[in-house]
């Protein structure tokens, strides 16, 4: 066995002796399906760094291929990293939109000597899995924690949370807890909601009957949340004064046309609006647009694709193309950059992105279109994620 | 009791949207026997035409849902003559295969024409907002959704039982080769059952949009639902998926508010227990 | 000898309409009776009764002493009461071989077996080539049954039901639906049945009744009118009324 | 009867033949598998993949083609397997893959009486929706219960020991195929058996006509759940499969979409033939694979195109259509 990873090994560091290499990034996403959106916001980030940066590192050429995943399925995720590696021989491995995608490859990547960088999954546990991953997306911890104090600032003292029953959304539901309740705060009720709900009008009773002042929701995007936000407004809830607080998955900017006014003065935390004021993201925001055809369907995983690319790049420049995982990993600990979200390092010990987070609300654009405003700042949060897994 | 209430509006509404999209695919299924698997495709189309011609050419609401059904139909025609015909009488499983196929190319070239976002319908100006019921408030949409169900289901009734035509579809239905030999042309019969059966798929995707909204998945993500609804009432009878629609709806309604994180589980439990009672659907006939 | 097959006071209604109202009737190994009536007699519901395909009203089923009105229609042909169908209902993909095969193997309990082949289990086959040779099918044993006539079909309806090797026969129009020049061969199927098996035959076509049947009985408005021999079956009065209507009693009384 | 017994009458059928098929079959697996070694080394993880889908498939053909039970729900047997083997890896560190996938098979045979009894409680379309709301309800169950299987983040930490304590599972998936190339060989010769047995023609016979059988005095029900149950082992095989090569389980093996598409599968392949569950399985996941590479982003509508074609080029399926072609050609050559 040893000897055939050695044979391996020899034949993968052969590979990569000539000079001027063509390097390979394997990405895997969601391209088609019901989350092909967020694939395409993949491609439009990758595409928009290598239109600014070139397709070059020194005099390496960088291609990118893309395997299509279209919902969570580790069994097809493992086979594409495996041929990506195998077949393709690519040195790096990035994208991964689910979580179980992601975790079903980190166990193989020691083994073929190939760093992963995650441009979306977003549970804290799979940094645990490999020491060869670097995630440049953001935690539904890292996320959901600053709105527990901006709902408590804001007076509101009783919530109720309802999140969708499944990896993500019980994350947002643990991390709003613990950062409410220390506030000070009291979450009133938790409720899980089956992924596959269409009428959320009972909910919307629940919820008027648990007494809370607000409400804190996480669900994923898309046909859902669309009908929450309907429901809520248009069962009285809005009226009613109950106040709406979200982690910003919900306000993604490709939503928010049809979501239109029934979203206005929702307020959620997150790390990325594509409205965020700042030349960097003015010169993304150009780019990417151009990439994917329609700036209306831009959105947060484009920005994860772009300075995931970024670590790509700096992690090629260390390595001078050469195929050394580790090498690579440890060139980017502690890497920090202005991106287009804002300043951005890599933590060294979880080698997970730390980054602003902003309070944002749902408002009119001077254009006429929604965006997601910011109105404040949490400077340089971490995964709060990690430490409360353990 | 107030609550109750509550859930009880709720679980009408619910129902009659779900009684709106689906009624079209028990017409295909129980009367013309094909198991429909593209039904939420048309439903789909009608809905991506009202939102062009609502949103995009800033037409009236009235206006899109006639064009949404009117357009859907126009382009299920050929669909029928070239493939649906070809699937009259065979196997379950080979009309499964050709529906799921077409489903598939609806599917792809809606995400190719219309792109993968979420579209919305805007609604004619006194469909907007709530009404307060004095215990608590509701959107106009549903009100409307639930006369639209209410229109519908006795429009078919009516069209089946009391119209001539009615009386061919029935005859075609019981025995095709009778009904040719009373000189029903059952090809026609069929073709118009099957626009009507469009035709009402995209004004359910139309009318049911506020709750299911319309995107490229809408085909297979609800397929399940609207298969479900019209195999409990009993595929072909109006009643029988009236019926099931307003159970489901309630069992999944108060299934929601009681318990949410088993929703799911009561939902389906309800459908096992209800087909373990009733093998052939509420309103099956038994043979 | 003792009866192998009782009826007792079979009754069956759906809401107020009675269909069976009261039969009673007993056979013993050997018989040959045949059961006729005119349409809506409620041959049908008796043979679904009979069958357990149809729980009774009220009243029971005896076969071989042993009352089986609560066992449904498998325990009853397990218990030897076998049925034949009025329209053939045989398997179309399969061959007249594997038919008998299959009755064979299910009679014997082996027709579960996951392993083997019946082409290959020696004592079967012998069973079965006899069965299929008795009824001269020996020549279609391996054809498909769609592609067989349709008077052989019945002949191997037959095979299946003998191979069940029953005790009491429920033939359900064994000749319908077959040309002329095939009946002698079922007649002749129908006269080699074994001589102990206690046989009733539903049947219309009254020349096949007169050569068959020791006994005949007429149902007529669910009840048993007529139970006695052939000859004497013309000239019941209630007989005729029941085929003929009024109209037989008029040109009887003119 | 005792006399008949040296009387064989009726010719007797060439024996060979089936058994002579049957080596065939073997041999051409055995040569697909090995062209797929040598051809695809680098796609054995795929190849992989395909072996665990197709045993799905011939398990699903087992209920839907032989005894004519259609179901949208067949994942759940499937699922089992998978996740049995998984547990007993993940929870309780039994990492052999032998026991793993014995562990699967037993898991997969359970979940299928459980199907059984609900399935058999109606024909026809209700029955198909009974499929359906079995498998949401065996997906919810695992969604729920995630402290045992992850939930929707998946099962991880199986680790699968060295196959016979020497052939360990690598990154580049040699012993996983052999492993399920073995897996499948063994389940395609034991169903070849079971579908020419005495009990493979009862199913026959009760997917034509059950209640002819009910007349033979066989109970179709009984039958139906003991396939079901048989059907269950083959799938949850599959399962195991899929669990010891990836390592990882997710509720997708418990999914709708899963079970929808091993029916694709077998009625693209053609229903009610070993031959035709494996050729559509590897036409469809061969098709998938290769148009979803070159074209990511709208490889569904070229899938749709393929089965509307099949329909109506190949209305047997791709294996059945193919199969009537050739023997029909045989007859007329004869």
């Amino acid at each position: 066995m040893k000897k055939t990873i050695l044979c391996a090994l020899a034949a993968l560091a052969l590979s990569s002796t000539a000079y001027a290499d063509v390097i390979k990034v394997g990405v895997v996403g969601p391209f088609s399906g019901p989350f092909a959106l967020q694939g395409k916001n993949f491609k439009a980030g990758i595409d928009a760094y290598m239109a600014l940066n070139g397709n070059k590192v020194g005099s390496d050429t960088i291609e990118i291929i893309y395997r299509d995943i279209p919902t969570a399925d580790p069994a097809q995720s493992k086979a594409l990293g495996q041929e990506l590696i195998v077949k393709e021989k690519v040195k790096y491995l990035a994208g991964f939109y689910f979580t179980p995608d992601a975790m079903a490859v980190t166990p193989i990547l020691k083994q073929g000597n190939v760093p992963m960088v995650i441009m979306n999954a977003a549970t804290s546990a799979i940094m645990k899995t490999s020491p060869l991953v670097v995630r440049t997306s953001f935690t539904t911890w890292q996320t959901s924690t600053p709105i527990a104090k901006v709902a408590f600032d804001a007076g509101v003292k009783k919530v109720i949370s309802v999140v969708s029953d499944y990896g993500p959304g019980i994350d947002a539901e643990n991390a709003f807890k613990a950062g409410f309740t220390k506030a000070g705060g009291e979450v009133v009720e938790s409720i899980r909601i089956p992924l596959a709900t269409n009428d959320f009008s009972p909910i919307m009773q629940r919820i008027k009957d648990s007494g809370a002042q607000g409400v804190f929701a996480f669900l994923p995007s898309g046909p859902t949340t669309l009908g929450f936000v309907k429901a809520y407004n248009d069962n009285g809830l809005k009226a009613a004064g109950i106040k709406f607080f979200a982690p910003g998955d919900l306000t993604q900017e490709s939503d928010l046309p049809a979501l239109g006014d029934a979203a206005l003065g929702i307020q959620t935390t997150f790390h990325y609006a594509v409205s965020h004021e700042s030349p960097e993201n003015k010169t993304f925001v150009d780019a990417a647009a151009k990439a994917i055809g329609n700036k209306a369907e831009l959105s947060f995983p484009a920005v994860g694709a772009y300075d995931g690319m970024h670590v790509i790049y700096k992690m090629i420049e260390a390595t001078g193309g050469k195929q050394d995982a580790e090498k690579a990993v440890e060139a980017v600990k502690g890497l920090s950059w202005t991106s287009p979200r804002g300043p951005v390092s890599i933590d060294p010990e979880s080698r997970h992105i730390t980054q602003n987070i902003y309070l944002r609300e749902v408002a009119k654009g001077t254009d006429g279109t929604y965006i997601n405003k910011e109105t404040q700042t949490f400077e340089k949060q971490g995964d709060p994620g990690l430490a409360a897994a353990k | 009791m107030q609550t109750v209430f509550s859930i009880a509006i709720d679980a009408l509404a619910y129902g009659m949207v779900l009684f709106v999209i689906s009624i079209g695919l028990s017409v295909t299924m129980g009367l013309m026997r094909v198991v429909n698997l593209a039904h939420g495709a048309f439903a789909m189309i009608g809905g991506y035409i009202a939102s062009y011609v609502a949103r995009d050419l800033g037409l009236g609401y009235a206006v899109a849902v006639i064009a949404a059904v009117v357009i859907t139909i126009i382009i299920a025609i050929p669909i029928e003559r070239l493939l649906y015909r070809r699937i009259y009488g065979q196997p379950e499983l080979t009309q499964v295969l050709m529906t799921i196929g077409i489903t598939f190319c609806i599917i792809g070239i809606a995400n190719y024409a219309m792109g993968p976002t979420l579209k919305t319908i805007p609604l004619a100006e006194p469909l907007r907002g709530s009404v307060d019921l004095g215990f608590r408030t509701i959107s106009i949409h549903r009100l409307f959704a639930i006369i639209c169900g209410l229109a519908v289901a006795l429009g078919l009734w009516f069209a089946i039982e009391k119209t001539s035509f009615g009386v061919k579809l029935r005859a075609s239905v019981d025995n095709a080769a009778m009904a040719a030999a009373l000189g029903v042309r059952t090809e026609i019969v069929y073709a118009i059952s099957f626009a009507v059966a469009v035709g009402l798929a995209a004004f359910g995707g139309v009318v049911g949009a506020e709750l299911l909204p319309v995107e490229p998945y809408y085909a297979l993500r609800y397929m399940v639902t609207f298969l479900v609804v019209v195999s409990v009432g009993g595929a072909g009878s109006i009643p029988g998926a009236l019926i099931a629609c307003l159970l489901l709806g309630a069992i999944d309604t108060t299934g929601r508010y009681l318990m949410p994180e088993f929703g799911e589980f009561f939902f389906y439990l309800a459908v096992i227990a209800i087909i373990c009672v009733f093998p052939r659907g509420l309103a099956g006939r038994v043979k | 000898m003792s009866p192998v097959f009782e009826v007792a006071n079979l009754k069956r209604s759906f809401g107020g309409l009675v269909v069976t109202n009261d039969v009673s009737l007993s056979m013993a190994p050997g018989d040959r009776v045949a059961l006729i009536g005119p349409n809506g007699a409620g041959k049908t519901t008796f043979v679904n009764l009979v069958t357990g395909n149809l729980p009774p009203s009220s009243g029971e089923v005896r076969l071989g002493g042993e009352t089986v009105t609560r066992v449904d229609a498998i325990g009853r042909v397990r218990r030897g009461l076998v049925r034949s169908f009025q329209v053939t209902r045989l398997f179309q993909d399969m061959t007249p071989a594997e038919h008998v095969g299959l009755a064979v193997l299910q009679r014997d309990g082996r027709a579960g077996r996951l392993f083997g082949r019946f082409l290959n289990m020696t004592e079967v086959m012998a069973e079965v080539s006899e069965l299929l040779e008795k009824l001269g099918l020996a020549e279609l044993a391996y054809r498909k049954v769609r592609e067989i006539a349709y008077g052989q079909q019945r002949l191997l309806e037959i095979a299946v039901a003998l191979a069940l090797k029953p005790k009491v026969l429920l033939l359900d129009e064994p000749a319908a639906g077959v040309p002329q020049s095939d009946t002698g061969r079922i007649e002749q199927a129908l006269a080699d049945l074994p001589p102990d098996l206690a046989v009733l035959m539903i049947e219309h076509d009254m020349d096949l009744v007169f050569r068959f049947a020791k006994r005949v009985i007429v149902l007529a408005a669910g009840t048993i009118i007529f139970d006695g021999l052939p000859a004497d079956v013309t000239k019941d009065a209630r007989v005729r009324e029941a085929y003929l209507g009024n109209y037989a009693n008029a040109s009887h009384v003119a | 009867m005792t006399l008949a017994v040296n009387n064989q009458s009726i010719p007797s059928r060439p024996r060979g033949g089936s058994f002579r098929r049957d080596l065939i079959g073997v041999a051409v697996i055995a040569v697909f598998a090995a062209a797929g070694y040598i051809l695809f080394p680098d796609n054995l993880a795929l190849l992989t993949r395909i072996l665990a889908v197709a045993l799905l498939v011939l398990a699903l053909d087992l209920v839907t083609g032989y005894c004519g039970v259609a179901t949208l729900g067949h994942a759940a047997l499937f699922g089992s397997g998978a996740y049995a083997a998984g547990i007993l890896s993940a929870h309780y560190g039994i990492n052999d893959p032998l026991l793993m996938t014995l562990g699967g098979i037993v898991a997969g045979a359970v979940a299928g009486l459980l199907c059984a009894v609900v399935m058999l409680r109606a024909h026809g379309l209700p029955q198909l929706v009974l499929s359906i709301a079995l498998i949401y309800l065996f997906h919810e169950l695992a969604n729920k219960a995630s402290s045992w299987t992850g939930g929707s983040d998946g099962l991880s930490g199986i680790m699968p020991d060295p196959v016979f304590g020497v052939y360990e599972f690598d990154l580049f998936g040699h012993t996983a195929y052999f492993f399920g190339v073995a897996l499948l060989l063994i389940a395609f010769v034991l169903l070849r058996l079971v579908v020419r047995s005495p009990f493979g023609m009862l199913c026959r016979g009760i997917k034509e006509d059950p209640l002819r059988i009910r007349a033979m005095g066989a109970s179709p029900n009984a039958a139906l759940a003991k396939m079901y149950v048989i059907s269950g082992a083959v799938a949850g095989t599959g399962g195991a499969l899929s669990a010891i090569s990836t390592q990882v389980v997710a509720l997708d093996a418990l999914s709708f979409t899963q079970s929808a598409e091993a029916l694709v599968m077998l009625v693209l392949g053609g229903t009610g033939s070993l031959f035709g569950a494996l050729a559509g399985t590897l036409i469809f996941m061969l098709f998938e694979d290769y148009v979803s590479a070159a074209n990511p982003f709208h490889w569904l509508t070229m899938v749709g195109v393929l089965l509307i074609a099949v329909v109506l080029f190949a209305p047997k399926g791709i294996y059945g259509t193919a199969a009537a072609y050739f023997t029909r050609r045989g007859e007329a050559n004869r």
